[in-house]
């Protein structure tokens, strides 16, 4: 079943008629995934490429029960797609657009959870489970069908490492990618307890990168509530000092953000970290191998 | 965007939050005349986007006019941590009591803003942050609430603010949440914030980050974009919408994705290579970023090999090895450029790169092969 | 608060929802020299707060300046459902090819804005509304998302707005919320929403309703109040605070709380009388509100017997009695009073009437007892 | 147990130090309430007739343990007092304050609800358990225990209907004012519901008014879930005509919101109405009485 996107998920893809929603719309189509509808408004009655188009997410769902909204229109029209997508009861929104500003999400993201609705992304390439359902960017030509769950905050950095673990003969169960805006949806935790929860999933590898204080949580969290073994990696060590965010940044974190001490925290609860996504990879194969 | 400090104060008064009477200026004539139109002694303070101007000797005063312009041409063009100072702010100089420090910004983690207050403000911030956090008073601010005037007062007595100075503290912590989310900012620090010996609280400085992807809402602010004080390479790189950070060693780095760049330095630093720079070409680059790219990177004389590492997604490997061969034709490239490519139409991509087959470009299989054959071809050249 | 239909599009103008050009005017002269600057047929609007003007001839036009002239000096002074038209609004006639209607208001039971919309505007509005229900578009709006363009394009592709005017319809309605919000509204509704031969929406009249509650942060439409319109008794009310509404009937009605008031109108009914009015001085009448309710409904020279009915909570009932006294001191009362305590203070309250003891005034023990009583001495009086 | 209040009440006053606010404060404390502070921003170690005042809510729940509130500051400044009452994690508020701008409420009811909170009021008189806990400003010495539940929305109407009830010999489980303002929190329906799933209510009176269809609605609602039994009453027949609303008012409801309307939506339902808070007593004490 994997996590996230599946065989059950009937995906309509917001800005569909755009240059960039019409090509990933095909593209996930081609690859399997049920890609029920499209919306642009003022465009109901075309199709794109044989994915017929909608003026609202609502007719969408009701004339052809999507359950899963992708959002690809531009960044100032984003916020409101996805009010959009989960008034109409949509329940799991991927928002792969980029560059939207960051007010509106915070104010966005309280209507989602009351709703009860899961948001991935924004600026995200989306998730992928191999085999079954891709819905978003990410190349799933690099991908195999397997039993390792990958999360991560980086779209190009997911995809090297999942070349990496196919490189070394590992499947996926789901890819995610969390995206690094700085208020996200999904969070590390929110992934890795869907993939602890997650039958198909044997073990995890997650990807981090410096700033924040996001892996240091999904450290403590994978020390205290799963039993999936996880490796990690992270990106940064030798990144130039990234914006300071004043003083209250490290005020809030309480941390370096620093990929060290990130290493460090993730180490400190048994977690391998490795050098290069080569190497993470190869301790994922290790760990895999040894769990039987 | 950071705001230097006197766009940051000028969005203060517009809030009205109280900052002290003050003028910008840039050579030392006008800092005279700005001190005798201020007619009190003032403080002058380099304008740099980066701390600690003050043990830097980036702040003088209290000063009179001639003080001023003495101390103005001393600071102009005064390099701080690797920012060139090229303005001073004059302000009337202030006596202070005491400093406390107050800020609000987002915490990630919790997907909520956080509002901070401390009456321990000033340059020792940090330290008592992690010395004793307890001292600084926080609440987070629900968007369903907004900053409601009960989080200025739990602010208020969790930081032990003096009841005489409750009522201004609260009424600044309010315009500085107006500000922050009418302005889309990241960021909105006063530190410190004074008070006088008269009581009255005061914004003494300003740290202010307004969301670049908010900026279309808000002309005014982008219009504070001070394009000049970046140098050549980081602004041609900024205009063409890719992200460039210069670094020290000898191989040239460009990706697609901050993640994928961040972990090819750390590749080729593995590698024993060291990296000359970061820079991101972002998702979906066309050719003409490329191009780009690569142009602000060779602007770098110290560059002596370059890796290309992309992996397509919303970015197409044709798009890319179409750029790389344009860029090689129009810069006369002459150092030796490895490429990886893969991803999204990477098929294409190399088959675009093997027909063109320039002399100094290699494809390499591998990212981890990439980063050392670039090495070794940085070392060799 | 309700506002004139010429104070609702001041309100429209200032968020940008399109509305004629027009003019108020409290004279037959000033309206041929509104006509003349406006420079093109007019419509003369009588300015009253109450439905039905067309019908009762309260709309003329279009007209010249002279008929224009002709039209205010008819409607000026004219009673429109017991609405005296002290004022006309001009404005330049419109053509009309088709009629729209929007609103804004509360949705009490679903705690939530609703907004709607349909393309059978008009004075047909209600009839549309009971028999042909579903060409009315709906939306209820979460105060979390605040009213969202997708809200917007909901309400038009439901109500069928044609794809042309989609635009103009969007950012009305979004306007309309802005106004809403912001001004503290109770109510927007904008009936006819027309659209010209050219294919133009505007407001073609106003209906805009101001929580009373919210005006203290709007004084600009506070002072809009337009007190003369009011009934002498109502305005002296109004100014003290307790609601009065003029009945028929000839027995005089006070207490507090708007249910008790009306259950006893009801009950007073009951007992086979006719209730002059309704006036409740509401929670925590002090005794000189008292006084002013009293001085307030004898000014009614219909009411033969008074029925004061109160049952303290915040209310003190010794605080009432004693309002009473001085009341019957001061007005010099002659028709019968029938006062009914409980509650809060109740013991107090009837020991200090049962100390003063004046001839014209009964205490009852019960409230039907007491709505007898008063029945009776309205009768006999 | 009765519903809302009781003997497990703990109880704040915010805006203690006001007049109405200490009045109400220490008459609740008399009747029993366990009125464990008060608050007033700048107060905090004073005393009002013995409560403890504070500076905060959050403070008089952390020292007193406070789990209600009721809040009785000015109505410009009663919006944040909710705000932090909900904030601070009490789980009942009481609103008494009249005259709060409506789309302060509107704004606020979605935060009240999302927290899990209970809001009473605004502009109501509050709730007694007779015998129990008396929140509010209602005149206790007028009620009797007893177990018949009361629902209203209007202050002093509840008041007569209680004598009423008295004088025929009747006493009440819980007392409950709903207030009349456009946006409150507890409606007829959230009321009724308590009073159906609470042991020690067999009866509920329902006192109704003109305007708006809360009444029609809660017809229904007791048509559908209720086996407590239900006796209304609903005041306003000789009303003059209210505010209409526009025509939005009366599209929203469907309903001409008259009394008569009110009474037949009920009488539908099999719930008898009495002309009088005298008729709807006896009516009360007909249907006690058949209860055996």
């Amino acid at each position: 079943m994997a996590i996230l996107v599946g065989a059950d998920t009937r995906l309509v893809v917001q800005g569909i008629t755009g240059r960039e929603g019409s090509f990933h719309a095909t593209r996930n189509r081609d690859y399997g995934t049920d890609v029920v509808a499209g919306v642009t408004p003022g465009k109901a009655g075309q199709e794109v490429n044989g994915i017929p188009v909608f003026d609202t997410v609502a007719d969408a769902v009701r004339e052809r029960g999507a359950n899963t909204a992708m959002v690809f229109v531009p960044p100032r029209f984003a916020a409101d797609a996805i009010y959009e997508a989960v008034d109409s009861g949509v329940g799991t929104v991927i928002c792969i657009t980029e560059g939207i500003p960051a007010h509106d999400m915070l104010q966005l993201y309280p209507y989602v959870r009351a709703r009860g609705a899961t948001l991935l992304g924004p600026n995200c390439p989306g998730a992928l489970s191999p085999g079954a359902a891709n819905v978003g960017i990410i190349p799933a030509q690099v991908f195999g069908h397997g039993r390792i769950g990958l999360v991560s905050r980086s779209g190009t950095l997911t995809y090297q490492i999942g070349k990496e673990l196919a490189d070394a003969g590992l499947g996926n169960s789901t890819i995610v990618g969390i995206g690094g805006d700085p208020i996200v949806g999904l969070s590390f935790i929110d992934v890795l307890e869907r993939f602890e929860a997650d039958p198909e999933t044997d073990l995890v590898v997650m990807v981090g990168e410096i700033g924040g204080d996001e892996e240091e949580k999904a450290a403590a969290y994978i020390g205290e509530h799963m039993s999936t073994p996880v490796v990690a990696y992270i990106a940064g060590f030798q990144a130039p000092p990234g914006k300071t965010m004043g003083h209250a940044g490290a005020i809030i974190s309480g941390s370096a953000g620093t990929a060290q001490a990130k290493k460090e925290a993730l180490e400190g609860r048994g977690v391998r970290v490795g050098r290069s996504p080569t190497e993470a990879a190869q301790l994922a194969a290790e760990a895999f191998a040894q769990l039987g | 965007m950071d705001l230097y400090e006197y766009q940051g104060k000028q969005l203060f008064s517009r809030f009205g939050i109280p900052v002290s009477d003050g003028q910008v200026v840039d050579t030392p004539e006008e800092a005279r005349e700005a001190a005798e139109r201020l007619g009190a002694p003032v403080m002058v303070k380099a304008q740099v986007l980066t701390g600690g101007r003050g043990k830097a000797g980036g702040i003088k005063g209290p000063a009179s006019p001639d003080e001023a312009e003495a101390h103005a041409r001393a600071i102009l063009g005064m390099d701080i941590n690797g920012h060139v100072a090229r303005r001073v702010w004059l302000e009337r100089a202030s006596d202070i009591e005491r400093e406390y420090y107050c800020s609000i910004t987002f915490d990630r983690g919790a997907k909520k803003t956080l509002v901070m207050l401390t009456t321990a403000g000033g340059i020792d911030i940090e330290e008592v942050a992690s010395e004793t956090p307890e001292r600084i008073a926080r609440v987070h601010v629900d968007p369903l609430t907004g900053f409601q005037p009960f989080h200025a007062r739990r602010l208020c007595y969790a930081a032990g603010i003096p009841a005489e100075e409750m009522r201004q503290a609260a009424d600044i912590l309010a315009r500085a949440y107006r500000a922050y989310v009418e302005t889309d900012a990241m960021l909105v620090e006063i530190n410190p914030l004074i008070v006088t010996p008269g009581g009255e609280l005061r914004a003494l400085d300003s740290k202010y980050t307004v969301d670049d992807n908010a900026l279309y809402k808000h002309p005014d602010i982008a219009a504070m974009r001070d394009l000049e004080a970046l140098d050549e390479q980081e602004r041609m790189a900024r205009e063409r919408g890719v992200t460039y950070v210069k670094l020290d060693g000898t191989v040239g780095i460009i990706g697609n994705g901050a993640g994928l760049v961040m972990s090819t330095l750390d590749v080729v630093a593995g590698a024993g290579g060291t990296p000359a720079n970061f820079l991101d070409v972002g998702g979906g680059a066309q050719a003409d970023e490329i191009v780009t790219a690569m142009e602000v990177l060779l602007s770098d004389s110290k560059v002596r090999a370059v890796l290309f590492n992309v992996f397509g997604g919303i970015t197409r490997c044709d798009e890319v090895a179409r750029g790389v061969l344009t860029a090689l034709e129009r810069l006369d490239v002459e150092v030796p450029i490895v490429v990886r490519l893969d991803g999204t139409n990477d098929v294409e991509g190399r088959a675009i790169l093997a027909e063109a087959a320039p002399p100094n470009l290699h494809v390499a299989e591998t990212m981890l092969g990439a980063a050392e054959q670039v090495v070794a071809l940085a070392g060799a050249s």
